[in-house]
């Protein structure tokens, strides 16, 4: 290999992570160290694209690779390894820990790391949770008050009211903006909190998001999902716009949204264009500095549709946050296990997730220690982390089973083509609703 | 041992025998000569030598070894080709010493050799010019240094001069004439030329199409040519003829009788025959004194004169009652012979000994040379003829009577 | 005829159409021009990316918002970029030297024998490039993982196939199958149209058949020749699909380029500036190479091949 | 006799060797061929043709989303009668074949994709080779400048067209908005992907027909200009009777491939759009096979060889009427 | 109108010049032919006639029109090539009407026109076989069809018959003059074939290293060459050359003395001179009492005797002081003409009307035909010579007297 080869001396085990963790691998071995891990065992970074990994570990651990030794999965797509016995159990191999993050971790992170049978097969790395950033100055502005509204959801109405009249007073070019091409994200997140908001969901119940694949109903053709898309059309036509929900003040939004992603959407905001913007804890850290918006920058949970007890599904309703971050997940015929089990270990300690909170911004996935005088120190994110800590309560998992990569796809196509105007929010609706019923049960007949 | 003997090769293409069944034993140092006209399948033969061309059937034995089945490198030849095929990304010294560098040899040697080679086609001075750079005489002589400048046991060569002008050609012809003895190579060539084929060949192979017509010296294709095709090919301008029929005392033309006796032949009156006889053999009319044995005189028209340097050719019409007969007559220079002369008529007579019969049908060599004085019938061959083409019977080889 | 009065225009149409020779050199010049500015506008686009500061990507227009030269230098200090392209480098010669070789002999065979099965095999070649990547990849990742074995030997261990995965040999070999049959193709009518008396030519002085095609053929068909290579060197260059899943994507373990570039793509942000930069050092130095090289292979070829 | 066996500075290769290379010039044309061929096949039967048996097996098995198999039971060919009768186009990202929506299902949009860029591409190319073959000063930097796309990965080139038509990114969206020409969102709107795919691909690959053309341009006997010239021809009859029947087989080659490797599309438009928005066949293969439906994957791998096969034949029939090089 | 002048053509490449001063006036309807040595400047010549090849300077000149910047089809010619270059994806066929298709002639007339074409070069049953389907003198023949089949006012042909075999050449010749005639073209060709040349041409270009060195009627060039490389190149086999020097009575060679009156051509004793003599006009031993002004005898061994069909060629070595000349002499067949002869001595004599002097330095020619006799000193030409020469004086015509 034209001459680079392994320097080290000592055990090193492979982390297969993105190339932001890359650039800190030094950083990250000093935290290790001081989280406790022993001093001959160093972790080497192995950048994945996050496009591509789900793939690429597919083939290594159907292969039977022996590195990397630890995998960073993203929350949305570990069950389907843990399904197939791609990822070492924890409860066996590390049960000490295991029993630990069952119980002092987010739910919600922690639930897309279980399998079917209770077992732990990740330890969260870090959380992410939809948020609601918007411009305070801008806001108190037109006169509103944002006091509270830090850990105080508002209703859908009263926020696009908010931002209408901040964006009239200020007169930027967009209200709220956010994330609507027609990828993942539209479907894990932008419009899952929307709709769960509204107490709309995939699967009905949230106990049916993660598991009983075919058996559970399809609910996407329920009043308070057409009501979601019927949100959005507001946004982007207003409240006269073709199916738009009349009670939500428009247009907010440009048509743009329907081809942005997080960072295409982030820079709209960042550039000052746009009063409230949805997005992950990252933008966070870069809107709020100081070259930024600083202190202007206000985040919030994400609004609500109906409160929780209005909800038509159980488990939904109120302020939803869309749950994404990142879990370890341990290879079972890992190079040296027992050293990666040390990583893991050093890993979960409290001192590393403050460490990545400082560093890259990642939130810790434990709501003990974001209330921590620790985090509350942190620069920037510090100032946010009872929000952090409220969207994580009420955090929501993508419905990840085996079937969700081929229900993703036709979610945000139907999703785009109303939103886009192509097709009423109830067709397209109801015509998701067929496409997802036939999905489950063709996956029930292969499984059987 | 260069001897190259090849057994009823026949090639077929898909529609076209280009070469029916030719058996030929050409002996070691041999300088053969395959003439014959465009198509009849000269050059597929020698490819089928080099074995470039893989024969439909039959064998190739090269130095007394079959190498049917040998690729070209290992026969142990060099080939001049009709295309010339110069290498055109190699300049005129990569060109020549292709062979050689194939073979390893050290440079000093290779630089020896090509300067000998390109010293002997006169490229002296050319030897870094592309060929695309070359005139088409250039270029052929480039070729032909590409083949002799290794010295192979056999050489092949498909009309290596026919861009060359003539003191080239003659240069040309001694240098290979040379080289033939020197290296005592055996050499299969072919040329359009005729000059070249007589005086440069121990044997010539007339060809026509795809087949052998005869294989036999130069004087004796000239002299006894086996077939009226052989006759008519071989001479430059070529034989005259004339459908004939034998009668009791002779041949008769539409223009002319020739009166022989035909028992003494074993030629049955009525018989039909073709008649040939080469202009060079004709004589003019204040010439015929010097004829041995010549037959009546009979009238003929001068149509046209033609001087060609060193010759002049008067195209005779003879009046008759078959259809016009053309007649063709090469006299050497003589001031008297101008274009005036057309029009005009004259008393021609043949000299017996000169003329030669074919069969009609198949063109077989009847007899070559008659002889009117049936007294003298006890001779199976005429005596001495004052022409060169004193011979009878096709099998009979040429004797020359001491004078 | 133009008149005194005519106008420069007027007297240039009037004298193109007395002098079609200056009508085409004028279409030349426009059909050039159109083709320059065509391919050249989206890569002065690229420039402009690279350029514009990484907070200023919107409303890029035919300037960079602000200049920001920097993004060149990061490219380097982020990751290893040069590995990167020294490995695509590598892994495209010593491909489109084997390409060239397989392709030169087959692309012979095709093109200059008659033999049977000849059009069938033809056919079936070309099969392989009808299936998308993908198709192949699964087995061809357990064949170079290890996990296909061969047979098992009488005291039970099996002989598996090797592992290449992360090592050249999982990049070279599925490539060089991959870009054979255009690469066939190519010379297949390139070396047939070399006339036949040059090759017997050379069979008389004394090559072999193969020697006849290395040392007159090929020169003869350098334009096609180095067309192939070079097509088959910038496409390995470029290839992701395999260069993706073949290696775990480190310099070390030979990825290719476009690992290089796609590592500024990171969860959330592309770092669309930082591409743009990779992906113009990355890209330059190659397409001149390639350039060079090409007239290098053709002059080599053709002229001074065999000064040996 | 100054046979070649008596010269100096001949060096006899070893007797094996001599041997063997003489059996081998011995052999038929047709064993001939086979022998210089085996190292090619045995290659391509290892890595292609091995895998793609494997492959095909694979898809007569069903999907396996649950547990560490990668494939179902057999299945026969119950994969592709469900492709082909549109029964799991609900697990594809859109339908394998619908008239109703052409711009929405994966064969159709293949072929506007296909037919469009290969047409576009030729012409280009054959314009851009045209220009190359004349001599004139920097004609090599004009060279390095046509090259330059083709040189491109396929991420950069779909960046570059990505956000050449990423509203609030560049400047050419809303100028083509107000001119009716995209929508204001090109790349989420189908037929605008199509589109900006098309010109994508082609500003890329028009390259690839360029140097292919180029070369066979530059392969033709120039002597036959001349006698063309004599003959009376102009420059466009010379190009139409003597270049264009030459270079043809060329041309036709680079055709073929380019149709094949278009017939594949999937990167650029992953890049540029999406799959759901613009989905070709190779998109099918792909989106399937990530989601792990194997047996679903190599149906439709397999199919959409099928397809291009059908294309191809076009051309070869179509080629063998105008006689053949090639084939 | 098919006049093609040149005037002052020059075309240099980078270390070469092809063609150097070429000024030919080439009449309507003439049938010029351009011979010289391989790499004389011939084809570059046609070429730039043709319009191929862009002179350095000097113009060109057609049917009245300067063409120099013309390109060659606006000229109104066809071309023979010397590489024949056919298109190898056309068939016969259309590469005869390639020419006619591009001038939109409608099928019949293309048809009729390409069965008359092929017809004139006997390829009537090949029209669609492929170019490399072909034989060298097929393919030759498809180029010569290519450029008669369209009737232009100028052909160039550069050795269109180089491939061809005798019968085929006599057989084209006669085409070529028949088209010649019937078209009124105006014809400039390139042979190396003497008797091509003589035949065929009204007058012929005699070039050397890229310069006319005469240009006038071929017989012309034959007696009266107006310098030593044209005496050399016309006439095959070659004239013999002597160095020679005047003395009071005549010139001095190596081996001989020619007598004569040097005075009464203003030649002054001393002076270095080239005596040339033909082969033709040298008669044998036994021949001599036909000459009209014969010389002293000297004497001379036969060396080789070769016999050529209609031709002996008897090489003889001279005795002498200076280095040892040799003599060809070519005398009609002759069955005493044997190779027997090699060795034996002879008494040779010139006569005196047949020998050729030139400058020793420039090779211009001085005179053609010497007279012995002081005594006829009154007449500026000789008399009736018995040889084809007899003229003297260059700027002499020839004079026949009636007989
Ligand atoms: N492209 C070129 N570059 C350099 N020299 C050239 C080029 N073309 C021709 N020549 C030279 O110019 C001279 C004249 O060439 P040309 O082809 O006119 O000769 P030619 O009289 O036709 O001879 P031949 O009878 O051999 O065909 C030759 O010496 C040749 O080598
Ligand atoms: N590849 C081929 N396919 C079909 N016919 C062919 C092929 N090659 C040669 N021929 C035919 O075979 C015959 C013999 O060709 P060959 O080249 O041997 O003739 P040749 O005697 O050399 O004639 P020339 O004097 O004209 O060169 C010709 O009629 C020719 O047309
Ligand atoms: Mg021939
Ligand atoms: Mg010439």
């Amino acid at each position: 290999t034209l001459g680079r080869g392994d320097t080290s001396d000592g055990t090193v085990v492979q982390l297969a992570a993105d190339s932001a963790a890359n650039e800190a691998v030094d950083d990250i071995n000093d935290a290790l160290h001081d989280a406790g891990m022993p001093g001959d065992i160093t972790v080497d970074v192995l950048p994945v694209s996050s496009d591509t990994a789900q793939q690429q570990y597919s083939q290594w651990l159907t292969a039977g690779l022996e590195r990397p030794s630890l995998l960073r999965m993203d929350c949305g797509w570990t069950i389907p390894f843990i399904l197939r016995e791609q990822v070492a159990n924890l409860d066996e191999e590390l049960p000490d820990l295991a029993s630990s993050v069952k119980e002092n971790y987010f739910e919600a992170s922690v639930s897309t790391a279980t399998g079917p049978g209770g077992a732990l097969h990740g330890v969260p790395l870090f959380s992410d949770f939809g948020l609601t950033l918007y411009r305070k100055d801008l806001v108190e502005d037109a006169g509103f008050d944002p006091s509270g509204w830090a850990t105080g959801p508002r209703s859908w109405e009263r926020f696009a009211e908010v931002v209408q009249e901040a964006q009239s007073g200020a007169d930027t070019e967009y209200g709220y903006t956010f994330q609507a091409a027609v990828y993942e994200g539209l479907s894990c997140c932008t419009f899952n909190e929307w709709m769960a908001s509204w107490g709309g969901s995939y699967f009905g119940a949230r106990e049916n998001l993660l598991r009983n694949v075919g058996e559970r109903p399809v609910t996407v053709d329920a009043e308070p999902t057409v009501r979601a898309a019927r949100m959005a059309r507001s946004f982007l036509e207003g409240p006269d716009g073709e199916s738009a929900l009349d009670s939500i003040a428009g247009p907010l939004s440009p048509r743009a949204v329907l081809q942005w992603e997080e960072d295409s959407s982030l820079a709209a905001f960042t550039n000052g264009d746009a009063v409230a913007h949805r997005n992950w804890p990252y933008s966070v850290l870069e809107a709020g500095a100081e070259e930024a918006f600083g202190e202007d920058l206000g985040v919030m949970p994400m609004p609500f549709g109906v409160q929780p007890g209005e909800a038509e599904f159980d488990g939904m309703g109120g302020s939803v946050s869309a749950l994404g971050g990142w879990h370890v997940t341990l290879n079972p015929n890992a190079r040296h296990p027992e050293a990666a089990k040390e990583v893991l270990r050093a890993m979960s300690s409290d001192s590393f997730y403050l460490t990545l909170m400082e560093l890259i911004g990642y939130v810790p996935p434990k709501p003990d220690l974001l209330d921590s005088r620790e985090a509350r120190d942190v620069d920037v994110v510090g100032r946010y982390v009872d929000t952090l800590k409220f969207a994580g309560e009420h955090a929501l998992p993508r419905p990840s089973t085996v079937v969700w990569p081929i229900q993703s796809p036709r979610i945000s196509q139907q999703v785009s083509s109303t939103l886009s105007g192509d097709r009423t929010p109830a067709a397209a609706m109801s015509e998701l609703n067929g496409l997802l019923e036939r999905i489950e049960n063709n996956a029930v007949q292969e499984g059987s | 041992m260069g001897n190259v003997t090849l057994e009823n090769l026949i090639k077929r293409y898909e529609d076209v025998t280009a070469v029916d069944d030719v058996s030929l034993d050409v002996r070691d140092g041999e300088f053969v000569t395959l003439v014959g006209p465009s198509g009849c399948g000269k050059s597929t033969t020698l490819e089928m030598i080099a074995g470039l061309t893989k024969p439909t059937s039959g064998t190739v034995t090269i130095a007394g070894r079959e190498v049917t089945d040998l690729p070209p490198k290992d026969r142990g030849i060099a080939m001049v080709f009709q295309n010339i095929a110069l290498f055109p990304h190699m300049d005129v010294h990569d060109n020549i010493s292709f062979g050689l560098r194939l073979r390893d040899f050290d440079d000093d040697e290779i630089d020896r050799r090509v300067e000998r080679a390109a010293g002997t086609v006169q490229m002296e001075g050319m030897l870094d010019r592309m060929p695309d750079e070359l005139s088409g005489g250039q270029r052929q002589r480039v070729a032909i240094a590409r083949a002799i400048v290794r010295d192979p046991e056999v050489f092949l060569m498909d009309e290596p001069l026919a861009n060359l002008d003539a003191a080239l050609r003659v240069h040309m012809r001694t240098e290979l004439q040379r080289l033939h003895k020197e290296l005592d190579a055996t050499i299969v060539y072919v040329t359009h030329d005729q000059e070249e084929a007589m005086t440069m060949s121990n044997r010539l192979a007339v060809m026509n199409e795809g087949k052998v017509q005869q294989f036999a010296r130069p004087l004796e294709c000239y002299n006894q040519p086996a077939n009226a095709f052989v006759a008519g090919f071989i001479g430059s301008p070529s034989m005259n003829f004339f459908d004939g029929e034998i009668d009791a005392d002779g041949v008769r033309t539409g223009s002319f009788h020739v009166g022989f006796d035909p028992a003494r032949f074993d030629l049955s009156p009525g018989r039909e025959v073709t008649l040939g006889i080469r202009p060079e053999d004709l004589a003019l009319p204040d010439g015929t004194d010097g004829l041995t044995d010549p037959t009546d005189p009979f009238p003929a028209t001068v149509d046209v004169v033609e001087p060609v340097g060193d010759e002049v050719f008067v195209y005779f019409v003879l009046e008759g009652d078959g259809p016009e007969d053309e007649l063709l007559v090469s006299a050497p220079p003589d001031p008297d012979l101008t274009e005036e002369m057309a029009g005009t008529s004259h008393d021609l007579r043949l000299d017996r000994a000169c003329v030669h019969l074919f069969d009609a049908e198949t063109g077989e060599a009847i007899l070559h040379g008659l002889d009117g004085d049936a007294d003298r019938g006890e001779a199976t061959g005429p005596g001495d003829a004052a022409g060169a083409t004193g011979s009878a019977g096709i099998e009979g080889t040429r004797e020359t009577e001491p004078n | 005829m133009a008149t005194d009065d005519a106008g420069p225009y007027e007297r240039w149409v009037a004298d193109a159409i007395r002098n079609p020779g200056k009508a085409y050199r004028a279409m030349f010049v426009v059909a050039a021009g159109f083709f320059l500015l065509t391919t050249l506008f989206p890569l002065y686009w690229l420039v402009v990316l690279a350029l514009t500061p990484e907070e200023n990507m919107t409303d890029v227009g035919l300037l960079p918002n602000g200049f920001n030269p920097e993004a060149f230098v990061t490219v380097f200090e982020t990751v290893p970029f040069h590995w990167y392209m020294l490995n695509s480098i590598v892994l495209g010669l010593v491909t489109t030297a084997i390409v060239l070789l397989l392709a030169s002999i087959a692309g012979y065979v095709f093109g200059r024998l008659e033999f049977p099965g000849k059009v069938p095999l033809m056919l079936l070649l070309l099969a392989v490039s009808y299936f998308p990547p993908a198709a192949f990849l699964l087995p061809l990742f357990r064949l170079f993982t290890g996990n296909v074995s061969f047979l098992t030997l009488p005291g039970g261990t099996e002989v598996t196939s090797p592992v290449l995965f992360n090592t050249p040999g999982a990049l070279v070999l599925p490539y060089s199958a991959l870009f054979l049959p255009l690469s066939i193709f190519i010379l297949t009518t390139f070396y047939g149209q070399i006339p036949d008396g040059l090759e017997k030519a050379a069979r008389v002085e004394g090559t072999t058949r193969l020697g006849a095609l290395f040392r007159v053929i090929m020169p003869l068909s350098a334009p096609g020749v180095a067309t192939a290579g070079v097509l088959t060197f910038i496409a390995v260059y470029n290839e992701f699909f395999f260069g993706y899943l073949m290696t775990d994507g480190q310099a070390q373990n030979w990825a290719p380029v476009v690992w290089g570039i796609l590592q500024f793509q990171g969860q959330y942000a592309d770092l669309y500036n930082l591409m743009a930069a990779a992906s113009i050092i990355g890209v330059v130095p190659v397409a001149i190479l390639v350039v060079v090289a090409q007239e290098r292979i053709v002059s080599g070829l053709t002229a001074g091949a065999l000064k040996e | 006799m100054a046979a070649e066996t008596g010269s100096t500075g001949v060096q006899r290769k070893s007797g094996v060797l001599a041997g063997l290379s003489r059996r081998i010039e011995n052999l038929s044309d047709a064993a001939f061929a086979y022998l210089l061929l085996s190292p090619m096949l045995l290659l391509i039967g290892a890595i292609a043709f091995w895998p793609l048996f494997r492959t095909f097996t694979m898809s007569l098995h069903a999907d396996a989303l649950y547990g560490s198999q990668q494939f179902g039971p057999f299945v026969g060919l119950d994969n592709y009668v469900a492709l082909l009768t549109g029964d799991i186009d609900a697990q594809l990202t859109r339908p394998f074949f619908d008239l109703d929506q052409p711009f929405r299902s994966a064969l159709t949009v293949t072929f506007i994709f296909t037919i469009a860029s290969v047409a576009l591409e030729t012409v280009i190319g054959f314009g851009q080779a045209l220009v190359l073959d004349r001599e004139f000063r920097g004609r090599r930097w004009v060279r390095v400048a046509i090259i330059l796309p083709w040189a491109i990965p396929i991420v950069i080139q779909g960046m570059i067209f990505f956000l050449l038509f990423q509203p609030g990114v560049s400047f050419l969206v809303e100028p083509l908005q107000n001119l009716g020409v995209f929508s204001g969102t090109p790349t989420v709107n189908s037929v605008d992907s199509t589109i900006i795919i098309i010109i994508a691909d082609v500003w890329k690959t028009s390259a690839f027909m360029a140097l292919l053309i180029l070369a066979g341009l530059q392969s033709v006997d120039r002597s036959l200009y001349d006698v063309a010239r004599v003959e009376g021809a102009s420059t466009i009859q010379r190009f139409r009777m003597v270049t264009l029947p030459i270079v043809a087989p060329t041309v036709i080659v680079a055709m073929l491939f380019r149709t094949i490797q278009s017939m594949r599309v999937y990167g650029l438009i992953e890049t540029v759009s999406s799959c759901s928005t613009v989905p070709s066949l190779s998109c099918l293969v792909v989106t399937t096979f990530s989601a792990r439906q194997y047996g679903t994957a190599a149906a439709v791998a397999f199919v959409t060889a099928a397809v291009i096969a059908l294309f191809v034949t076009v051309y070869i029939v179509g080629y063998a009427d105008t006689e053949s090089e090639v084939f």
